[in-house]
């Protein structure tokens, strides 16, 4: 019952991490900080897999010559291995980006940098002066 | 922070021990935790401690950034060698049986072999990365 | 057994701690090392859950090498974080609702460790013999990893290649050279 | 021997040559104007002996290539095709000659540019009439639509390019919009887009939806000008008068009303017209066009605008004809796209001529003038009787089997229309040589009208002569066509 | 040497240009990696087409990698369906690096071209694996690979304009956030049946009964797919993302990274999951059918009111992927088919079109928005003609290519669905003419300055007429794709449990 109960927890404490790195992502205007929800995001998906792979009274993975070892699932560990040298090389290739923008616009934050782009996509605009209709002589 | 004489003696002591240790972490994957990621990023940290200490210029003499591009595309080469090799022994890629006399002589040579490539690649990326990052601000400086 | 689950849950409520902390974080190095303290527990939710590679990768790649990297980065960013002025209305709800969604789902979740469920039983047991038998490596999971699923580590290797060619590109790609680069279109203009 | 598919090519592929010529010998005037005379002699060659071959009840049909299942690209030669192309490849010859004179006399501007889409006008004109699949039938419809924009704005001052703009959007604009969706609802339906004989609906629509697909059809071709959007070929009259003669006479309104009577008869069929009334409607609406549009040709006052007018209720006695499903009006109506075309395009030619020879285009300005152009009003004359449907006039013919027809299927209301609409007729065209005889002239102008312009308008008036004598064979032609 | 090409043909699709972007990286000089560039992308079409023989003998070929029997290892699955993805990606790719020869050189500086084209085939090689994959996870694998290259091929732009920073940054968050939610639902769906390897996973499914962690890691799955195909609400990163990039990197965008991911959609609706299945009918009806049709107008009236030609092209992209997610929507045989020749179709068109403008913008040196367009089209007449042929291929003019997708489209939603989705169909294609005609009027009717003389370079046209040509040749006669895009609805619908 209780073992139940705290697993629950365990389940739902994990999707919260998740919602709140989303959260960070999709809500916050500040570029490295949405590099870091994106981090949090990714590692408590990790947790999750990590979860399914637990099995009650199990070892590590790692063979021993005891005999009716119980060993936890190594497939979701590796799952994890991979996933996270891909988030890592994720938040690498944010992180650089995050340095370009900053020298270029000097700003990471979301509202001054649209705001640049829109002066500079009407200037594009408006530089090219519009002409009158002709016809082929 | 290179006129610090106790961090670069701590450097320079620690330096070996922690490619050891990668060493170490690279070719005991087999037998208990740890592998190709783990042993490139010790081995990347070793440099970068270098680096850090006794500045870019230093690090970079010490390990040029061509070697570091080469050893980079290396390690990927080396994973699908493996791959490829398999291939020309008639067998699927990456199956490593045909790799040596039995099967499982095969796997260890094979597992052995493809670890060593995902070392050589990892290390390789992080050291670049810490590079690219550390002497961004320099050619940043140029610009302007 | 219960003593894990208690450790576990222990550890996760100290994850979403720091979690609420970083919702309000405004200063920059705060929020990097949050960030890393937030590896590093679930680094050691990962060992309490028997997944020790997991936990020795998260520590070094996740606490250490992307706190360098943030730490690297932080050098030429500013400070501090501003103020939202947009409202986060929006964005929260979605979360609410897609966490709710998760929460609703949970119930049909495999309780966690019960070693019957399928998940356990479908294709680990023979990844376990044949680690023992076809491959003769202790540790399974490496055996999984470069062996079994090798096609993904591959995958995962050119993972890391492409974003460090990536990284290396993106940073030295600087207006530097432009003027040659006018040079060069005013040739190809000519249409040579 | 030749075999009776390549005279197909024989006929179609001479204006295609022409028009890849003539830019070629710009330079070289007089060689570049005999292109289109030598062109429409070859061709009407290659007519004729199509038109003989499927008076033997012969068969002549070619597949070129297969886009999607039962879609092609391929040629099928029906009598109306037969009919719509001898007549087309004939005019052409005397249009050509016609043209060279006018545009000589009036010293227009981009002669060569002319020449090459006028050709490529006929061209896409004759591939209509042969089609065998409404997909060729369509594109080489909207080809004839953008070969004659250029031709419609030569000017090239405003309000050619307004004219242009309006003219564009209309026929454009309809066919994609409806006749295109119509093509393919009837795809989707039958799973192919061949015509035969006895249409090819039956036993694929149901009855409720066979009045909006007729709808779709007859909307979307907008060349056939049925109320309301018949107000492209007014705008279109700021063309040069060939042009005019061309769009009203020869290709274009002559293209959308053999469009229309081929989905009449080989999509949809008469019999399944009469036997579900989907057409009822179109009898409406085409005798309300014919009406009104002969009513406003009565309040205007330049010659062209009037002309055109006259044109569109003309053509609506041709949907008429072919709405009404029954065999004799529809022989009618293929009969009046003959007659009518001959007719008509001498009037054109007259109200060129008159432009060339006097600067005059309003009839208010014509009058008295009789004298110094008799030749050339006497030939309006003869063409307006034939219009109206005098003996020994062509028109005649025509206008008797419409009549018949109208009186076999029963709608009283449309013969009263028909010499309601015969009575204006008379009254609009006569005006103008009447005009010109009786009332006495303001002031004196020198006439000179160029050699080149008035044989061939005699021609053609003698054309509508010629036709009420010979009339045997069209009018076999289109009893096979609809028996 | 040959029988063991044949029998590895599946993998060496990916490998090909996989292991040849890493000794492209070491080569320095421009000229020899856009060669090796060019040969890789022209092997790898070689085997797609070798590929496709296979295929059509065997109707499917099983790669167990490692040679772990699946669902033990991971396992290449390349079938009727997966075939078509293949040849578009690696016919496309290979046309876009000729073109690409001039264009690449004068938008990125020497010291880092190798690396760019390194990139390159990194994203061409993610897309293949993408596709010819049989395991979720790996799926996702590639799916990385495939996104972080393209971010930064597209974030290479900044040398023109620094939004390509921007852009480029908004595409690997919402690429990144669109994984993940793959990964989440992957990882759901083997919570509750302990497999990643897609067939295994569909016959374990069927046992499973109203789970409602099944519903969630569906919906997380396709999600996650939905953003990276660029479906409509999710498609905010795509016109950014193709209007900053590198001109050549656009064209190749542009035509292969969002049919991947439909490819995979479809895969997951119709193969992992059943038709049959309510979950799937609902999901079609009252999801996917919906934001198509919204999708098919948004972007098209987008599109009518935006001035920057390549953002408006890639607007018009979000319509054009409408009309083939409604296609699957339907949900019948020949709407399925339909969609698959669509995808094709518009694959040549856009890329065209973008071929064009791109060429446009490299000889005058500037972003092309609708006023720099004027007089273009006297100015250069090849590309503008061939421009013109495929915007009439777009609008779906009878005798090209886009005509042929759009009857199959429309027949099928007749068929299926009655008359009013065709007419919605018809209604957004002729507003479409709108914004096509505004740019060819631009080009042709407006008076450019005085002093425009281009003198058109073979190098950068002969790519365009290729892709032309083959716009006009699969609208004369469409039977290899029709058939074959038939043949892959039978098989992706007809194995129906």
């Amino acid at each position: 019952m209780i073992s139940s109960a705290l697993g629950v927890w365990n389940y739902w404490v994990v999707f919260l991490l998740m919602m709140i790195g989303l959260f960070l992502v999709i809500g916050r205007q500040n570029f490295l900080k949405k590099i870091v929800g994106l981090t949090i995001f990714q590692t408590s998906v990790f947790l999750l897999y990590i979860t399914f792979g637990k099995i009650k009274g199990g070892t590590p993975p790692i063979l021993n010559n005891i005999n009716e070892t119980i060993y936890s699932n190594p497939l979701p560990h590796v799952l994890i291995l991979t996933a996270i040298v891909v988030g890592v090389a994720t938040t690498a290739l944010g992180l650089s980006l995050v340095l370009r923008i900053n020298s270029e616009y000097g700003s990471i934050e979301e509202e001054d940098i649209s705001a640049q782009d829109l002066v500079d996509y009407h200037d594009q605009i408006e530089t090219s002066k519009t002409v009158s209709i002709k016809f082929k002589k | 922070m290179d006129n610090n004489p106790i961090l670069r003696i701590a450097t320079k002591i620690l330096f070996a021990p922690i490619i050891l240790f990668g060493l170490y972490v690279q070719f005991h994957g087999d037998f208990g935790p740890g592998g190709g990621f783990q042993a490139g990023v010790i081995v990347a940290s070793a440099f970068i401690l270098y680096a850090i200490v006794f500045g870019l210029e230093k690090g970079k003499e010490l390990f040029p950034l061509s070697i570091n591009l080469f050893l980079l595309a290396l390690g990927g080469i080396l994973y699908g060698g493996v791959g490829i090799a398999s291939m020309m022994l008639g067998d699927e890629f990456l199956s490593y049986n045909v790799l040596g006399s039995s099967q499982q002589a095969g796997q260890h040579i094979g597992i052995l072999l493809v670890e060593f490539g995902v070392g050589l690649t990892v290390s390789n990326v992080m050291i670049a990365l810490f590079y690219a990052f550390a002497s961004f601000e320099s050619s940043n400086g140029e610009k302007k | 057994m219960i003593s894990e689950l208690i450790i576990n849950a222990f550890l996760v409520s100290i994850m979403l701690a720091i979690a609420i902390a970083l919702l309000k974080a405004r200063t920059v190095i705060y929020t990097v090392l949050l960030t890393s303290a937030y590896s590093l527990v679930a680094a050691l939710m990962f060992i309490t859950l028997d997944a020790v590679d997991v936990a020795f990768t998260e520590a070094s790649v996740g606490a250490g090498r992307s706190t360098i990297l943030f730490l690297a980065a932080m050098a030429f960013l500013p400070k501090k974080e501003e103020k939202n002025v947009t409202n986060q209305a929006f964005p929260a709800l979605l979360c609410l609702t897609l966490g709710g969604v998760l929460i609703w789902c949970s119930f049909d979740l495999p309780e966690i460790g019960l070693a019957t469920s399928p998940i356990h039983q479908h294709i680990v047991p023979e990844y376990i013999l044949g680690s023992r038998d076809d491959i003769g490596i202790p540790n399974i999971v490496t055996s999984v990893l470069a062996s079994y699923r090798g096609y993904d580590t591959f995958g995962e290797t050119i993972v890391v290649f492409t974003a460090g060619i990536a990284v290396l590109a993106i940073l030295k790609n600087n207006k530097t050279s432009l003027k040659k680069i006018k040079s060069q279109k005013k040739v190809a203009t000519n249409g040579q | 021997m030749i075999s009776l598919e390549t005279y197909i090519f024989i006929t179609i592929l001479p204006p295609l040559f022409v028009c890849l010529i003539t830019p070629l010998l710009s330079k070289n005037e007089n060689l570049r104007d005999a292109l289109g005379p030598v062109g429409g002699i070859i061709s009407s060659y290659g007519a004729i002996e199509i038109f003989t071959a499927v008076l033997e009840g012969k068969n002549i049909s070619i597949k070129l290539l297969q886009i999607a299942d039962g879609i092609f690209i391929s040629f099928d030669v029906t009598p109306l095709g037969a009919i719509f192309g001898l007549v087309a490849s004939v005019l052409w010859i005397f249009a050509a000659i016609y043209s060279v004179g006018y545009m000589r006399g009036n010293q227009e501007k981009n002669q060569t540019r002319f020449y090459t889409y006028y050709a490529i006008a006929v061209h896409a004109a004759l591939c209509i009439a042969y089609s065998g699949d409404l997909l060729t039938l369509f594109i080489f419809y909207e080809v004839l639509t953008f070969s004659t924009y250029p031709l419609v704005t030569h000017k090239q001052n405003e309000l050619a390019l307004k004219a242009g703009r309006l003219y564009m959007s209309i026929l454009v604009g309809s066919s994609v919009i409806f006749l295109l969706p119509a093509i393919i609802w009837v795809w989707i339906l039958t799973g192919s887009l061949e015509m035969s004989k006895h249409g090819v609906l039956d036993g694929y629509l149901n009855y409720e939806h066979a009045p909006y697909l007729l709808a779709m059809f007859a909307f979307g071709i907008g060349k056939a000008a049925l109320i309301p959007i018949h107000k492209w070929l007014p705008a279109a009259m700021v063309a040069p008068t060939p042009v005019s003669a061309l769009l009203h006479a020869v290709a274009v309104v002559k293209a959308g009303v053999f469009t229309m009577l081929l989905v009449l008869t080989n999509v949809f069929g008469i019999d399944f017209l009469s036997k579900t009334g989907a057409s009822i409607w179109l009898i409406w609406l085409a005798s309300f066009t014919l009406l009104i549009t002969s009513i406003i040709a009565v309040y205007k006052d330049d010659i062209k605008a009037r002309l055109a007018y006259s044109t569109i209720s003309q053509l609506s006695y041709i949907t008429l004809g072919g709405a009404l499903a029954s065999a004799t009006a529809t022989q009618g109506a293929i009969l009046h796209i003959v007659t009518h075309a001959a007719g008509k395009i001498t009037l054109f030619f007259v109200a060129g001529a008159i432009y060339v020879g006097a600067k005059i285009s309003k009839i208010s300005e014509l009058n008295g003038h009789g004298k110094s152009m008799s030749l050339m009003l006497l030939a309006f004359f003869i063409a307006s009787l034939s219009i109206i449907g005098v003996p020994p006039m062509a028109g005649s013919w025509s206008k008797f089997f419409l009549m018949l027809g109208a009186a076999e299927s029963g709608y009283l209301f449309v013969l009263i229309v028909f010499s309601i609409s015969t009575i204006l007729n008379a009254y609009y065209l006569m005006e103008i040589p009447a005009r010109a005889f009786f009332l006495k002239k303001e002031k004196e102008i020198k006439v000179k009208i160029p050699v080149l312009i008035t044989i061939p308008t005699l021609c053609t008036c003698l054309l509508t002569i010629i036709l009420f004598f010979a009339f045997e064979p069209f009018q076999n032609l289109t009893s096979i066509m609809v028996k | 040497m040959t029988d063991i090409i044949i029998k590895n043909l599946p993998i060496l699709v990916v490998l090909c240009p996989l292991m040849m972007s890493l000794f492209v990286v070491l080569i320095p000089n421009t000229f020899i990696s856009w060669i090796v560039t060019l040969f890789t992308t022209l092997i790898t079409f070689i085997f797609s087409l070798l590929l496709y023989q296979e295929v059509y003998q065997y109707s499917s070929i099983s790669y167990a990698l490692g040679n772990w029997i699946p669902p033990l290892g991971i396992e290449y699955v390349i079938d009727k369906v997966s075939i078509i993805p293949i040849i578009i990606i690696t016919l496309i790719s290979f046309l876009t690096t000729f073109f690409a020869s001039k264009i690449m050189p004068a938008e990125i500086n020497n010291s880092s071209i190798s690396k760019v084209y390194s990139l390159w085939l990194l994203a061409i090689a993610g897309l293949i694996g993408l596709v010819t994959t049989g395991d979720a996870f790996n799926l996702f694998v590639f799916l990385e690979i495939s996104s972080l290259a393209s971010v930064a091929l597209v974030a290479m732009g900044a040398q023109k304009d620094k939004q390509a920073l921007v852009a480029a940054y908004n595409y690997l968050i919402l690429g990144a956030v669109g994984a993940t939610f793959y990964v989440i639902g992957v990882g759901l769906l083997y919570g509750i049946t302990g497999t990643l390897n897609l067939a295994d996973l569909s016959s374990r499914i069927t046992e499973i009964n109203d789970n409602r962690a099944l519903v969630a890691g569906f919906g997380f799955m396709i999600v996650g797919i939905m953003v990276k195909a660029a479906v409509f609400p999710l498609h905010i990163w795509l016109p950014r993302a193709y209007a900053y990039a590198p001109s050549a990197v656009s064209v190749l965008l542009a035509e292969t990274a969002t049919k991947a991911s439909l490819y995979i959609l479809a895969r997951i609706l119709f193969s992992v999951f059943d038709i049959s299945d309510t979950l799937i009918t609902l999901t079609l009806t009252y999801v996917i059918l919906p934001l198509s049709i919204i999708a098919m107008f948004a972007g098209t009236i987008m599109a009518i009111y935006e001035k920057d030609i390549k953002r408006l092209l890639a607007h018009s992209s979000i319509a054009q992927i409408g009309y083939i997610t409604l296609a699957f929507a339907i949900g019948t045989k020949a709407s399925v088919a339909a969609g698959f020749i669509h995808m094709f179709n518009h694959a040549l068109i856009k890329g065209a079109l973008f071929m064009a403008i791109t060429s446009m913008s490299f000889y005058l040196n500037k972003r092309m928005t609708i006023n720099t367009l004027s007089g273009l089209g006297r100015a250069m007449p090849i590309t503008f003609s061939c421009f013109v042929i495929c915007s009439l291929s777009l609008a779906g003019v009878p005798l090209t290519a886009g005509f042929i997708s759009k009857l199959y489209i429309i027949k099928a939603s007749i068929s299926a669905e009655g008359v009013w989705i065709a007419l919605l169909i018809l209604a957004s294609s002729a507003l479409s003419v709108i914004y096509l005609w505004k740019m060819i009027e631009a080009m042709w009717f407006h008076e450019g300055p005085k002093d425009l003389v281009i003198k058109e370079n073979p190098t950068v046209y002969i790519a365009l007429l290729m892709i032309t040509f083959l716009n006009i040749y699969f609208g004369l006669d469409a039977s290899i794709v029709v058939n074959s895009s038939f043949e892959a609805a039978d098989q992706l619908l007809g194995v129906q449990k």
